[in-house]
């Protein structure tokens, strides 16, 4: 193979490169959850019935607002962006606070709602769940895992942005040099996203 | 990103093995971005455990040499076999040729002076090392090693009181490394391929890294979130796979084989493009059908990831099942039959030097071969039936694992040793030990294909007195391959201290990139970037050669 | 090559659009919440799950900008859905046909 | 190499033999290939190479060619699969129960025992039943083998041709002495078996597994 020689060649930042990189590493979270997904779906195949009255025992209630809640925080987060892109700092960084307020809402709820459930005896290897049909105890199985596994990347969520409103404080990330935010971002709305799902298969089976 | 381009040209002109960066001593290496210096970690660290497992196998052939007990009890054999399977597939082909190799060659391959995310490269490194150390605290920690197989089959992973979470956990973390280094390579192919290197001026090692990362981004993450639920299942009892709570086993077994058949192809495919890279230059000439090597290494990822329940053939899965999975299985060979024929096809009108890297490419071709096509064999669906789970199985992906991804990884050690640490290994001595290899090797498998048809199950302590003189070539196989590695090493450590030092760029006559910088590569591998304006393998004088006869 | 220059994407949109599609979403989540009373019978899941996709969709395409993404973006999203979606065909081909428990 | 006893031998042994065949024709023809090129164009003796790039005609034969072979092979080994999954009807039915680490056999009259007996040239269906973990029925000389789980509903099914007597393995890993889940399976006449299946009596051939124990379990495994 014959090369000429350029002079000079710099290393420079490349932001799709980074963006790219994340995107990547969103799939194999998308797959993660994908993988539970699957579990999901055969087993309601093949216990429909018992997913159909195990749901009845979610509260749609908590459900909806807790969906509300996440999609206005991913509305948040991407107006934190917005507002970089134009200069505004401290709008900014109001907005990621707003996304980690609404992302503790989030989480608050999914403790209550956990909470009930616990206290109704509900829970992974309890009596009152062992005595139930196996398809139920399939559901609350899938269900604590699912959401407990959303609630984690909720918190790791939380943990990014903080450090994404440091970074904005202290002009690490600035309206030329945003893409640790943005990938920030794309980081929550793909939990915002596995949410959009399990909203539905959870708690709206009818 | 990369290092700050503070350094002067004179600075970086110095080999990457005495640069002196940040830090000095071990540091130096231990906290090191360079990709080179990263790809000797992995090296360093994956030969540690491939002696490992190595010498659980030896121990594993010992023990089957009589019927009844020979050295060890049932229940430290079945250990044994689990962390010979968990540590040769998960520390040591899986990551194998594309931590070591891919690191240490992707950049300077496609031109570029590191890969996309170094510092994200280090970290995967340090995944693999914690990895590494929690599958050897399995061992250690009280409760004894995990005896699953593997495969930690569920209800039998649930209800072993050994200590299957570490090893689970393990597997998990060493996942998420090789996870990180897809993302790595994928990003460093799309964005950092020097000026002119457009996608048909790659080398062929590039596409097979580039189609293995695909599979590791999208494959692994299934076998993590499959291994985590087994962990659940254990601590907290969900009953998501446990038959006692309503699971279905047969539905975990799918999950596994979700990832772990792609997985195959993560462990065959980078050895694939060492072939590929090899045979051009021992061949001196240009390769055959380069663009159906190039497409069909995506191929293999593609369909590879559609083939994953002919591991499940007696399992009950429903005729539908069967039929669609036995008939993609036989797809899937197709595109290998296409690798097999233009490499065999390169040598034609070549001129061949039979060094050391060459003749295990040679071994890799007879041994994949014999591994693919008894691969194909399984697929059968009959035939399946009766050699599942019986050694013939365990032949089968000894071939491919260790006669193709093994053989292809001491291929890419003897091709790329002098480039890497400016010292030649003697070549005399490594010719013969791959005699032994090859003859160690085929003795070893060989007479477990007959074995298992004949109906020897495999993960057997103990077998029939019938069986015995199969066993017996079989352990004597790994008498000859113990010498053998053992001088293979040798040979390669004696090298690194006392070898002749190689100044010259380019040793065997190679014409992708890392031939054209100098021995051993400078710190950022090029002082100025190149420009690309053919596609690899050109051999020109080759070319003209042919132009001259025509005209006579 | 991509185009190796650009660092400053070209992903604004004004604070405008981020809302339109925010109360979007919002209205969708109450559709999918109000339709799942009423019984569809066996299109209720494909219901639930098509609204599901659409919200995905504007999540993916304004929220994560991926509208104003090159090529390549779109074309690894698409791998990567394309991937899980053979998964699950490929699974139910087991599953479909036959009863295990 | 082809003595299977049972119904299905004939059809797997001929998808092994013919895969085999075309197995080790393409693995002779490439080894064949590779050393006559090696010592042909051997650098001594053809110190200059020519370079040959590609040719889509032989890219398309040597792709088309395996395609048909492979879909042969599927064929055979479908068919042959097809006929061990029709479990047939107005057979003689047995319970088999798996776990760890051996066998028990169920007849229809409510015998029963640890090694199987079945009579010769009639339909046997196994329901195979496990009450642990994973197990797998495997009769090497009849081609069967089917793996066995707890809680869920498994048939195998056979037609022995031959009188005599073979072995039985567990072919799923499940623990400690899976090696030591071997068995025994006798075929005997019609009537021999009839007579067998009535007598209160342990036929005088009949031991119990236990005693049989191919191979001696070792201390440690008791
Ligand atoms: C490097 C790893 C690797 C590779 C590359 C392969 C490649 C293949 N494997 Fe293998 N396999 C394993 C590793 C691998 N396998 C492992 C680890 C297991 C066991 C896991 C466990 O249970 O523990 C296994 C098990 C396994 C099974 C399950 C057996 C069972 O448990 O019952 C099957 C069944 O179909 C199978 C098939 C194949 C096929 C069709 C290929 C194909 O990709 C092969 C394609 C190659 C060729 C076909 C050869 C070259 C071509 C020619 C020479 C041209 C002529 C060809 C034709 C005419 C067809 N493999
Ligand atoms: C790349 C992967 C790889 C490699 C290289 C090997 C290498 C070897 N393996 Fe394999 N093996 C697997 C992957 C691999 N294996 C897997 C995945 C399984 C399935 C596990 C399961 O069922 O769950 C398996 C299972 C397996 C079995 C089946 C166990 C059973 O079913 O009962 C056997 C039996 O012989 C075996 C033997 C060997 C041997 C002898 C080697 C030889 O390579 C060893 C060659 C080298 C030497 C013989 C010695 C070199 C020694 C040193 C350098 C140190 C010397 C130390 C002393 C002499 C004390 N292996
Ligand atoms: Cu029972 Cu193995
Ligand atoms: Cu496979």
């Amino acid at each position: 193979m014959s090369i000429q020689h350029t002079a000079a060649a710099h290393i420079h930042r490349d932001d799709v490169a980074s963006r790219m990189g994340m995107w990547l590493f969103l799939f194999t979270e998308l797959l993660l959850f994908g993988g539970m997904f699957i579990l999901y779906s055969v087993y309601r195949f093949t216990h429909p019935q018992d997913f159909h009255l195990a749901a009845k025992e979610l509260n749609t209630v908590i459900g909806t607002f807790n969906t509300a809640i996440l999609l206005t925080s991913s509305l948040t987060m991407a107006l934190s962006i917005a507002a970089i892109q134009r200069r505004q700092k401290t709008l900014s960084i109001i907005f990621q606070l707003i996304t980690i307020l609404l992302a503790f809402g989030f989480m608050v709820n999914k403790y209550f709602e956990w909470g009930a459930k616990f206290h109704h005896g509900i829970y992974p290897g309890s009596d009152t769940l062992l005595s139930k049909p196996s398809g139920e105890i399939l559901f609350f199985g899938l269900y604590y895992v699912m959401t407990g596994l959303h609630g984690l990347h909720v918190i790791i969520g939380v943990v990014i942005i903080a450090f994404m409103t440091v970074f904005t404080l202290r002009d690490v990330i600035t309206h030329d040099n945003y893409v640790k935010l943005e990938a920030a971002g794309l980081y929550w709305h793909l939990v915002d996203i596995i949410w959009i799902f399990l909203f539905p298969l959870f708690y709206l089976i009818t | 990103m990369s290092n700050e381009n503070t350094l002067s040209n004179n600075e970086n002109d110095v080999s990457y093995l005495e640069y002196k960066g940040k830090h000095s001593g071990i540091l130096g290496w231990l906290l090191s971005t360079d990709h080179k210096r990263i790809g000797l970690l992995y090296l360093i660290s994956l030969s540690v455990f491939l002696i490992v497992g190595v010498t659980f196998g030896f121990l594993m052939r010992l023990e089957l040499l009589t019927p009844g007990r020979t050295i060890m009890d049932p229940q430290t054999y079945n250990s044994i076999f689990t962390l010979h399977g968990v540590i040769m597939i998960f520390l040591f082909v899986v990551p194998g040729l594309p931590a070591v190799f891919g690191n240490f060659f992707l950049p300077i391959l496609i031109g570029a002076r590191d890969v996309a995310f170094p510092r994200l490269n280090l970290l995967s490194w340090y995944l693999y090392a914690v990895g590494g150390l929690l599958a050897i605290l399995s061992i250690l920690l009280p409760g004894g090693p995990a005896d699953t197989g593997w495969t930690f089959y569920i209800p039998y992973s649930v209800r072993t009181n050994t200590n299957v979470i570490p090893a689970l956990f393990a597997a998990f973390i060493l996942g998420f490394s090789s996870i990180l280094t897809g993302v790595n390579f994928v990003t460093t192919v799309h964005r950092m391929r020097a000026p002119g290197m457009d996608w048909f001026k790659m080398p062929l090692s590039v596409w097979s890294l580039y189609a293995t990362a695909w599979v590791q981004i999208l494959a692994t993450p299934i076998i993590g979130i499959t291994l985590l639920l087994v962990a659940v299942e254990r601590i907290f009892g969900v009953g998501l796979f446990d038959p006692a709570l309503g699971g279905d086993p047969v539905l975990y077994q799918h999950l596994f084989w979700i990832y772990s058949h792609p997985a195959v192809y993560i462990m065959i495919l980078p050895a694939m493009g060492v072939v590929s890279e090899i045979i051009p230059v021992f061949a001196h000439r240009t390769i055959f059908g380069y663009r159906f090597i190039a497409m069909s290494s995506i191929a293999i990822a593609l369909f590879g990831s559609l083939v994953w329940a002919h591991h499940m053939f007696t399992a009950g899965m429903s005729d539908t099942g069967q039929l669609i999975f036995s008939l993609l299985t036989m797809i899937v060979a197709i595109p290998s039959a296409i690798k097999v024929f233009n490499w065999v096809a390169t040598l034609y009108k070549g001129s061949i030097d039979l060094q050391p890297p060459m003749l295990y490419v040679l071994a890799f071709i007879f041994q994949f071969s014999i591994g693919g096509l008894t691969g194909v064999m399984q697929g059968v669906l009959s035939v399946d039936i009766q050699v599942h789970d019986t050694s013939f199985i365990v032949a089968h992906f000894h071939y491919v694992m260790f006669g193709g991804t093994g053989f292809g990884f001491f291929a890419a050690l003897h091709y790329w040793f002098p480039k890497m640490f400016g010292k030649m290994y003697n070549i005399k001595l490594a010719k013969r030990v791959f005699w032994a290899m090859f003859v160690g090797f085929n003795t070893l498998y060989f007479p477990m294909f007959i074995m298992g048809w004949l109906g020897m199950p495999r993960r057997y302590y103990d077998y029939l007195p019938e069986y015995q003189i199969y066993h017996v070539i079989s352990t004597i196989g790994s008498w000859i391959l113990v010498p053998a590695l053992f001088l293979m090493f040798g040979n390669f450590i004696y090298a690194l201290f006392k070898g002749a030092k190689v100044t010259e760029k380019n040793v065997w006559g190679g014409e992708t990139l890392e031939w054209q910088i100098a021995t051993p590569p400078v710190h950022e591998n090029f002082i100025d970037i190149p420009i690309v304006t053919e596609s690899p393998y050109q051999y020109k004088d080759n070319e003209l050669v042919l132009q001259t006869q025509e005209a006579k | 090559m991509e185009n190796h220059s650009k660092n400053h994407s070209h992903n604004q949109h004004g604070y405008g659009v981020y809302f339109l599609v925010w109360l979007a979403l919002m209205a969708l989540t109450g559709i999918t919440v109000a339709v799942a009373g009423i019984n569809f019978g066996r299109i209720t899941v494909a219901t639930a799950l098509t609204i599901a996709s659409i919200k995905t969709y504007l999540v993916l395409t304004i929220f994560m900008h991926l509208r104003s993404e090159s090529k390549t973006f779109r074309v690894f999203v698409g791998v990567a859905l394309l991937f899980l979606i053979i998964s699950f065909v490929l699974l139910f081909t087991d599953y479909s046909f036959i009863v295990r428990n | 190499m082809f003595d299977g006893v049972s119904n299905f031998s004939q059809s797997t042994d001929l998808a092994f033999f013919f895969t085999l065949v075309v197995s080790i024709f393409f693995l002779v023809l490439i080894t064949v290939l590779m050393i006559y090129f090696v010592i042909k164009y051997n650098r001594k003796r053809n110190p200059k190479a020519t370079n040959v790039h590609h040719n889509t005609a032989l890219e398309v034969t040597w792709t088309v060619i395996p395609t048909v072979l492979v879909l042969i092979m599927f064929w055979l080994g479908w068919t042959g699969y097809l006929e061990q999954s029709r479990i047939p009807a107005n057979a003689l039915t047995i319970e088999v129960t798996a776990q760890m680490w051996k066998w028990s056999f169920k007849y229809p009259n409510g015998k029963e025992t640890d090694s199987l007996y079945v009579p010769v040239n009639k339909d046997v269906v196994l329901n195979l039943h496990s009450i642990d973990v994973n197990h797998a029925f495997y009769v090497p000389k009849f081609r069967i083998k089917k793996d066995v789980y707890p809680n869920q509903k498994r048939s195998a099914w056979f037609n022995a041709t031959e009188t005599g007597s073979y072995d039985i393995a567990c072919a799923e890993y499940c623990g400690l002495n899976h090696s030591y889940m071997y068995n025994k399976i006798t075929v005997m006449s019609e009537n021999e078996f009839n007579a067998w299946l009535n007598s209160p009596a342990k036929h005088p051939g009949e031991i119990l597994a236990s005693d049989t124990s191919l191979i001696k379990l070792p201390d440690s495994a008791k």
